[in-house]
């Protein structure tokens, strides 16, 4: 497989995320890893309503189509299940799709082709079929995005055996785990989130690989261990940050994948912090919040000193209108009460 | 880039010397209903960068005579259903201009409360009752509303309105699918201007395929009109009004439109490349209001005085609409806890 | 409303679950439940692929179309995406459909219409609109039922606001909570499984209300709770049953609804006890044992004298095999040996 | 209750006397295919009631012109998709016997591992590529064979078979339109035997509407065949291979065929009064094996002596294949885990 050689040929692996270097925007980071992962195999292609227009999805795909064909990075009819299937079965014969959606609500379309075909066919194939896919989408968040174009839907696959599920929150990682995941043998899932998406970083040129199901510390401190991923994990880092006046310090992970999941990491932290506040884009109820969370009662019990905690979103629909969007997300300063409380009550 | 999409009416030459058989109040009651939509659009489109109307926004001027013409056949409890290009469709049903106002301005006394926003029009009071911001996630809703008349043995109609892209999506075929198997009174009516966002149609759908031969091969009369006709437009949907009342079932109409600003927001996006502004021009000399106003003067049916008048009137009416929105409370955080479920 | 009403005026509400009085097979209480609704309100159909075949949806439905015509109990075509929205906006106008599958597998296909319309209407409409719906579906399990027909999907539902979802065991609950679920004003998932489906119990005639959203105990003790729904909290009791030679008891609760969550059951009962165990018939990883299993670690912390331990499905899809099945499934035997390690380490 | 669904082919009269341009060899060889696949789902049938396959099954006889038929136009690395009823094509394709039976079985060995039963046989190896129990999943699985085959520009062709109630998903749609729109080398072969399950097409589908002229409106060369005629179905399916293999796109084909047992199972079911046994008996004369066994005995290609060796060697490699099953060992449990994820 010419992917799998060119990218172990590389030497790069893990690469330290300093803070020298090349900085770019994480939409930047994005068509920079897809450019590169087109370039480097005949196999990969690029696919989605939009992606070779002019907006190139939120730029992430500007000009692909330019410089690696349309036959290769090419818009698509809307039928969400069926092309979900057209990928599956393109990747089952040794392509390698990379097929980007505006929002994951249009991926509850194909969650038949997610849930029941994609994710099974290696297992229900006894391993002779592999199914190297990457489906892409952005979070929605604000301006009357409203109740159908704003849903962070990873809680509702994050059961489905045979995924794996990316929730980057830095260009860097963002573009390291889009290489990565092309680079998987399996369906992967990556899901943006809008806000994450305006950021900057450093980003080494070239092809490094980030590790799915790795992730790694953001801040180190004693108080308490807050997990999530995402635009969550980088509002609970400013919020740790406008705390440090007070002494507050905190373990903040970013776990970049939920599934996989790094019980490792967050077990590590809890054992040492005995208090975990877990944090996601999504609902609180059934989610990404809960799995840590019950994963953390049963395997880190007895370093536990406090109630675990989760902000996620309430069991409510995003409402649309700017007004009430303001009570529905928590905000920095939700995160600020809920550590102080916790640093506060032990 | 030459003009891709060749257009296939003939604006209101087909009608130029021809009388209709509505009469003067219905075809001046038609065009002023349009006149008065465009222009609520246009202010819309005129006040949407002060970033106020925190709602995306899909513009519907290209459309007008679509809404108004179909809408114009139907009583007001025959019910519609659209996708996330509602404006039009919901003012030409009756829906309360201040409602939709102050649902752009995220206002509580939104007609949806400010939970819907642009994408969730709604005026239940007029039939307009429901939009999805899923494409063709509304035309099953439609049809299942149909379903509802049948079983109560209710004389009402519903229709359903989506764009060429909805037809890629496989909900809408077994919707229709499902609407002639049982003979229920719907009106799918699609409006194709040939762009899905920035996607022209021949990405997306082979060469030589008409959508309307598609839902024929379903088992549904099926007709192509011209969308920017208002007479076409009200006489095909009159028909088809007339069948589903009859229980005759399902009629699936392809009206040829044209959108002439982007796809979302205000103003023309030609410039960036994805179409031709040669093409958009050559759509606006088929205004389906302005060639409407032709005609009925030609006809001797109007006056430029009384569209003087209808004019004032509008401009009054939409100032008034928005002074209302913008003077109107926001919600309150209670507000974000309420109608999760019904009682 | 004519239902409603008829509901109210019929003195019964919630009847204990006496040990006498007429027996009836879960399939009947279910066929029974439907007739008696059918027959109360013009405004119910029952509808779904060969609900009036001589097979009936395992007899669910059998001969019901006979009763009520075939305008009202009737056949569709598959089209589950479609035929859900169908039923969206048949309720949105004052009918109550009932819309069975044969599998929850099925309802993947409808995921749109259930995640972003259904549920979200009546919201997204202000209140305007109301959704009273039901859709029905048996979890498979054996005889190479295999991957895509035997998921348990009840996890990946749970985190959608709006939605209500029940999960009986008996043919009491089966026969109250489908007629519950039909008065109901919001889209209700009832998720049957194969399993209970053989049971037989006594089952009141006549209409009586289970309420949505409430627990019960199934049996009383001491050492420990245990909580799930249908085949598993079956399973659970026996074990217990079975292990009362040994002196254990337990709190034993049927959740019966795992949307809304009865908390207050939960909670008070692992005030009691001190030490949960969680059963799904889903993935363990992020479904409902995680949702309950985090809960428990937020609200009944300082009560919690051992960790939360769940048991579900392990993270790979299921086999088809009979043999490869008797390792995925949990075991009565699995059930005894848990609640054992849990009574024994203190 | 009369014989609803009209038998609309003729069996092998429409070649009763016309000589065939295949070779004897050919002619005899697709003879055998389907012989060998009855007697296979015969087999099976009787050993059912021992309940030692632990799998659902759902059997094929009746329709075995159509595995057969078309399959023997195809090349070894031209792939095949199959939905629930996947035993005719997995042998036609030139699938293990020792594999299937031993899946059925539950074994290790089993073709798919005892990980997909016999609704996910595979022999990947004889292009036999996968199958899924969910109607329609497979029909967007084999365009997208086919979308790699014309980006790696290989000279191979996909098919997906699929059955009426197939064509109710909205996703066959898609993935129909997808094909047209990229003119991918893929066919879309319909086995309309007029049922789902109990459920009869006409309460599915709207009467009048024929499932190939729904292709049709999607812009796909499509046609309707007799699919009990094994030859009719070797011309068709060989005439839309080479408009493949041209890059001329897909092809739908529609066959009328009927399903002589249950929808799953041993057995005929009718006497549960969902069809006429009748009806079933109608179909039976027009037997796909038989019928060609007549037309080659007419036509001195084939001799009753041949037909006994035949049968002969059949039942001797099924024997030995069912030994080879039962006889094979069962999974252990750390096979459970294997194969979630891929390396
Ligand atoms: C299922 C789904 N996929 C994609 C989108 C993104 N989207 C919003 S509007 C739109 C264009 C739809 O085009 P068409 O149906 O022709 O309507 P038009 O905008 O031209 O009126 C798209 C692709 C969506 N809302 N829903
Ligand atoms: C999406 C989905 N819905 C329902 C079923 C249940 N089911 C299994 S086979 C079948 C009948 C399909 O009929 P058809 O496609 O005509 O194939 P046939 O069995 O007649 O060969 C049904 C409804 C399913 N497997 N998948
Ligand atoms: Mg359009
Ligand atoms: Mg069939």
């Amino acid at each position: 497989m010419p992917w799998a050689e060119a990218l172990l040929a590389s030497k790069s692996n893990e690469l330290p995320c300093s803070q020298e270097g090349r900085v770019l925007s994480y939409v930047d980071a994005l068509n920079e890893a897809m450019a590169l992962a087109l370039g480097l195999d005949p196999n990969v292609i690029v696919l989605g309503q939009g992606v070779n227009d002019p907006k190139g999805m939120f730029g992430v795909t500007t000009d692909l189509h330019k410089k690696f064909g349309v036959e290769r990075v090419f818009d698509t009819p809307l039928s969400e299940e069926g092309l979900f299937g057209v990928c599956t079965g393109a990747a089952m014969n040794g392509i390698r799709p990379v097929y980007l959606h505006n929002r994951p609500d249009f991926l509850l379309l194909a969650f038949n082709q997610i849930v029941s075909h994609s994710s099974k066919f290696h297992y229900m194939d006894n391993g002779e079929t592999n199914v190297p896919l990457v489906a892409w989408a952005a979070i929605g968040r604000g301006w009357g995005s409203g109740a159908q174009h704003s849903q962070a839907i990873q809680g509702l696959l994050l059961g489905v055996p045979g995924l794996k599920i990316i929730m980057p929150s830095t260009p860097y990682d963002a573009k390291g785990l889009m290489l990565t995941a092309i680079a998987d043998n399996n369906p992967v899932l990556i899901f943006e989130h809008r806000w994450c998406m305006r950021n900057k970083g450093v980003v080494p040129e070239g092809i490094y690989k980030v590790p799915i199901g790795e992730g790694v510390y953001r801040r180190k401190g004693t108080d308490l261990t807050i997990v999530g991923t995402s635009h969550s994990i980088e509002l609970a880092t400013q919020a740790v940050d406008q705390l440090n006046d007070t002494g507050i310090t905190a373990d903040v992970i970013d776990l970049r994948t939920i599934k996989p999941l790094d019980e490792k990491i967050i077990l590590e932290s809890v054992q040492k912090t005995g208090k975990i506040l877990i944090v996601d884009t999504g609902w609180e109820m059934g989610g990404v919040c809960a799995e840590i969370g019950c994963l953390v009662a049963e395997k880190a019990f007895s370093y536990l000193k406090a109630p675990v905690r989760r902000i996620g979103l309430p069991d409510v629909p995003s409402p649309a209108g700017f007004t009430l969007e303001q009570f529905y997300y928590p905000n920095e300063e939700n995160f600020s009460q809920v550590i102080k409380e916790m640093v506060e009550k032990t | 880039m030459a003009i891709k999409n060749k257009y296939k009416g003939n604006g209101f030459q087909s009608h130029e010397n021809q009388n209709s058989s509505l009469s003067k109040e219905i075809l001046v009651g038609l065009y002023r209903d349009m006149l008065r939509i465009r222009r609520i659009e246009e202010a819309i489109e005129s006040r949407y960068h002060e970033d106020e109307m925190k709602s995306p926004i899909h513009l519907v001027m290209g459309h007008e005579a679509i809404s108004v013409g179909s809408c114009s056949t139907l009583k007001i409890d025959d019910l519609i259903y659209c996708g996330h290009r509602t404006h039009g469709h919901y003012l030409a049903k009756g829906g309360s201009l201040k409602g939709m106002l102050s649902e752009l301005y995220c206002r509580a006394n939104g007609c949806s409360g400010s939970r819907g926003g642009s994408m969730h029009l709604l005026d239940k009071s007029v039939g307009m009752a429901g939009s999805s911001a899923i494409v063709a996630g509304a035309i099953p809703i439609a049809t299942g509303a149909a379903l509802s008349f049948q079983l109560k043995q209710q004389d009402r109609v519903s229709v359903a309105y989506l764009g060429d892209a909805a037809t890629e999506e496989g909900a809408c075929w077994e919707a229709v699918n499902f609407a002639a198997l049982k003979k229920l009174p719907v009106i799918f009516f699609c409006e194709n201007n040939f762009f899905s966002v920035c996607s022209p149609l021949e990405v997306r759908q082979p060469p030589n395929v008409e959508i309307y031969r598609k839902a024929e091969g379903f088992g549904l009369p099926a007709v192509q009109i011209d969308g920017t006709n208002i007479l076409d437009v009200y006489d095909s949907t009159q028909e088809a009004v007339a069948r589903a009342r009859k229980g005759d079932g399902p009629t699936f109409i392809e009206a040829l439109t044209y959108r002439w600003r982007g796809h979302g927001g205000a103003g023309d996006d030609s410039a960036s490349g994805y179409r031709d502004p040669e093409e958009v021009q050559h759509w606006e000399q088929y205004c389906p209001v302005d060639g409407f106003y032709d005609y009925l003067i030609k006809m001797n049916l109007y006056s430029k005085a009384e569209k003087d008048l209808a004019e004032k009137e509008i401009k009054e009416e939409i100032e008034e609409a928005f002074d209302f929105a913008i003077s109107s409370p926001n919600p309150q955080e209670i507000d974000l806890y309420t109608h999760v479920y019904s009682q």
